[in-house]
């Protein structure tokens, strides 16, 4: 059976890929939330994971309102970028790992989560930055992924509860894979953030603190709010934190706890205080 | 939603706001591709009247105000391509919607460090 | 609070359609199919029920393998019926019902179930035709709708249970709508039938009259077997009685019970088993 | 799926056959248009080869035999539009793909209500 190593999470902003392109790495405003990636990079190269499964947000690439899922699975042989209509680079194409896809599907269906499966699905900078972010040196990571948007786009989104099933059905299932390669759980999304309205520019560190301690030692913290409490919490777009609830749900399924690599929490990027965590499962 | 809490200065994007919206959004959904943001810069009326837009969307399309856009039942993610067509980037936006210059938006922002 | 007054089920076939366009609903092929809807014919003229819940499947019209979804809540103003590439006349557009279909899905995802909302949904002949079986006399069914659709193209699709507690979940939103409209829920697909394969034209009346009785008075009956199980005993359209299974369980929700007012079932009509059911719920 | 059934003359449309088939079933659904079915009946090769079909799908396409696009990774309910091209009904294809007359086929399932 495959084994589930650890889980990584980080903010996205397409700003990065911006910076990314232009080398700006070493510029003062991106110096310090580039560099917090070091550890993680030699992390990543001591465990070598082979499969990531993507915890990400669509951002009106893939999907619009005519068909707005909850939970959407990729079952594509490759993933590929494109353009998101704001001058962002596209990234090259990700291959997918299908076996773990429709293994997933068929325990996520099983398991009663009503999912969406997509064979075709255009993955934008949320999938497509933390790849380029935790693997820098590289034209393609070398990894293949399975992705699963969330819906953070139209209200009602599913509430944290059930994004914290979701993730732990989805750690039950990577587990139950019969495969011997080692597969990491990614978040891409958060922290606080509002890009829209009179509130626009709003972040609450005191809460981000909060929620990224959660993260190591309490994770089900965050599913006592409503998603419009974390919203009058970690703004609009801080609802992206379902990424990462996913993610640790997931790593609850496995092993006997986590061991935190490394965290690095900056602001700001963009409008946007980002954070970066990366978590080992203990045997 | 049970859930009944008012955020001020926050409009969350629930069914009534997707209903009054959907073609503004549809339109700002069509931008992801190249040739439509160009037939859009070439004839905006016309484009608009293609999607279907009602006058408070275009009205608010024309004066390019978020809070107008919003306020007109635009999703911020979508919207987000529209704003793209014009290179604001989101302290930009930020900045017009808070009524501050851009300068003191960052600043603003880079406060919260200290928090 | 709206009052849900009951149900209705009906087979779909894309044959009824070209024989309501030609009128041969006398001929001795049709007859006993058409004549068998009119007991219902006048208990709708006396209930007059405002709204319909239609459950339905798509066949390939609307929805495609790049984003198939489980569960699909329409929430349009007006669905419209369009070609579906085999030659059935086009069917006039019917009315949304916004309001319930918000509701349904503010619940709906309140109590995690992982809808795909659709703010525009184009609709077949599983959800065009009931309406003019029920309202023959009418251009247009002198109701409004809200279509939800449920995965019968590509496995693993729901299971019997999940489809079971979706009907409840339905049947409760639509007592809490706050409406003084009257609403019914409708099953369009089976009974037992097999377009392809070596197997092609199966049927199983005896299955389906045990189906049938359960409807009446034991719903969770076909619960007990999986998916493919019911492919086994029902073939492999046979799983359209999946629609029936919701219908039935949303009124499992309403007053003290149900009253059959009609059942027919005759076979063949093209390669099905056709199978008709009105429920009225008890106060 | 765990149930693990095997159910003579029946492929369940599963992950397996999804992935052979979406080439081929893409194709099928595009016939939901009349200008895509003209396309395909005034040239099914280029048809074909635009929608990146395999060998295997191709002479499936070319020999009208539903056994055969289904092993090729077809969909019943999207192959159904390719049959509607030519004016096929569900008991021309039941008849063909059980090996019977069509008159056979029928007699077949009006002997049901006998069961
Ligand atoms: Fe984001
Ligand atoms: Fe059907």
């Amino acid at each position: 059976m495959a084994q589930l190593i650890g889980g990584l999470a980080t903010s996205h902003i397409p700003a990065i890929g911006k910076a990314l392109a232009k080398g700006l790495q070493q510029e003062p405003y991106w110096k310090p939330f580039f560099d917090g990636f070091a550890p993680v990079h030699q992390w990543l190269g001591e465990v070598k994971p082979d499969v990531l499964v993507i915890f990400y947000n669509d951002h009106g690439l893939n999907f619009f309102l005519d068909k707005m899922p909850t939970f959407a699975v990729g079952a594509a042989a490759e993933y590929h970028n494109a353009d998101e209509g704001w001058g962002i680079p596209q990234l090259p194409s990700t291959a997918g790992e299908l076996g773990l896809s429709w293994h997933l599907i068929n325990q996520l269906i099983a398991d009663e989560f009503d999912i969406v499966t997509c064979q075709e699905m255009l993955v934008d900078h949320a999938c497509t930055l933390p790849l380029k972010l935790f693997w820098p040196g590289h034209e393609v990571a070398p990894v293949q992924i399975v992705p699963i948007n969330i819906n953070t786009v139209q209200f009602p989104l599913p509430t944290a509860k059930r994004v914290y099933k979701l993730g732990q059905a989805v750690g039950r299932a990577i587990q139950s894979w019969d495969s011997d390669k080692k597969v990491m759980v990614l978040a891409s999304g958060g922290l606080s953030h509002q890009l829209e309205g009179e509130r626009a520019g709003h972040i609450n560190s005191q809460f981000d603190k909060q929620f990224l301690q959660s993260m190591v030692s309490n994770p089900e913290w965050v599913t006592q709010f409503s998603d419009l409490e974390i919203v009058e919490k970690a703004g609009t777009q801080g609802v992206e934190l379902l990424m990462w609830l996913a993610m640790r749900a997931a790593l609850t399924t496995a092993g006997s706890g986590v061991r935190q690599v490394h965290s690095n929490y900056y602001l700001p990027i963009s409008n946007t205080a980002t954070g970066l965590l990366a978590l080992e499962t203990l045997a | 939603m049970s859930q009944k809490i008012t955020i001020p200065g926050t409009t969350p994007f629930d069914g009534a706001e997707a209903m009054k919206g959907y073609a503004l959004n549809k339109m700002c959904f069509s931008f992801n591709h190249q040739a439509n943001r160009d037939a859009f810069v070439a004839d905006p009326e016309a484009y608009m009247s293609q999607y279907g837009l009602n006058e408070q969307q275009k009205a608010a399309i024309r004066s390019k105000q978020v809070l107008e856009l919003i306020a007109a039942g635009g999703n911020a993610y979508y919207l987000a391509k529209f704003a793209g067509i014009f290179g604001l980037d989101m302290q930009d936006i930020g900045a017009q919607q808070t009524g501050m210059s851009k300068e003191a938006f960052m600043a603003k922002l880079a406060a919260y460090a200290q928090q």
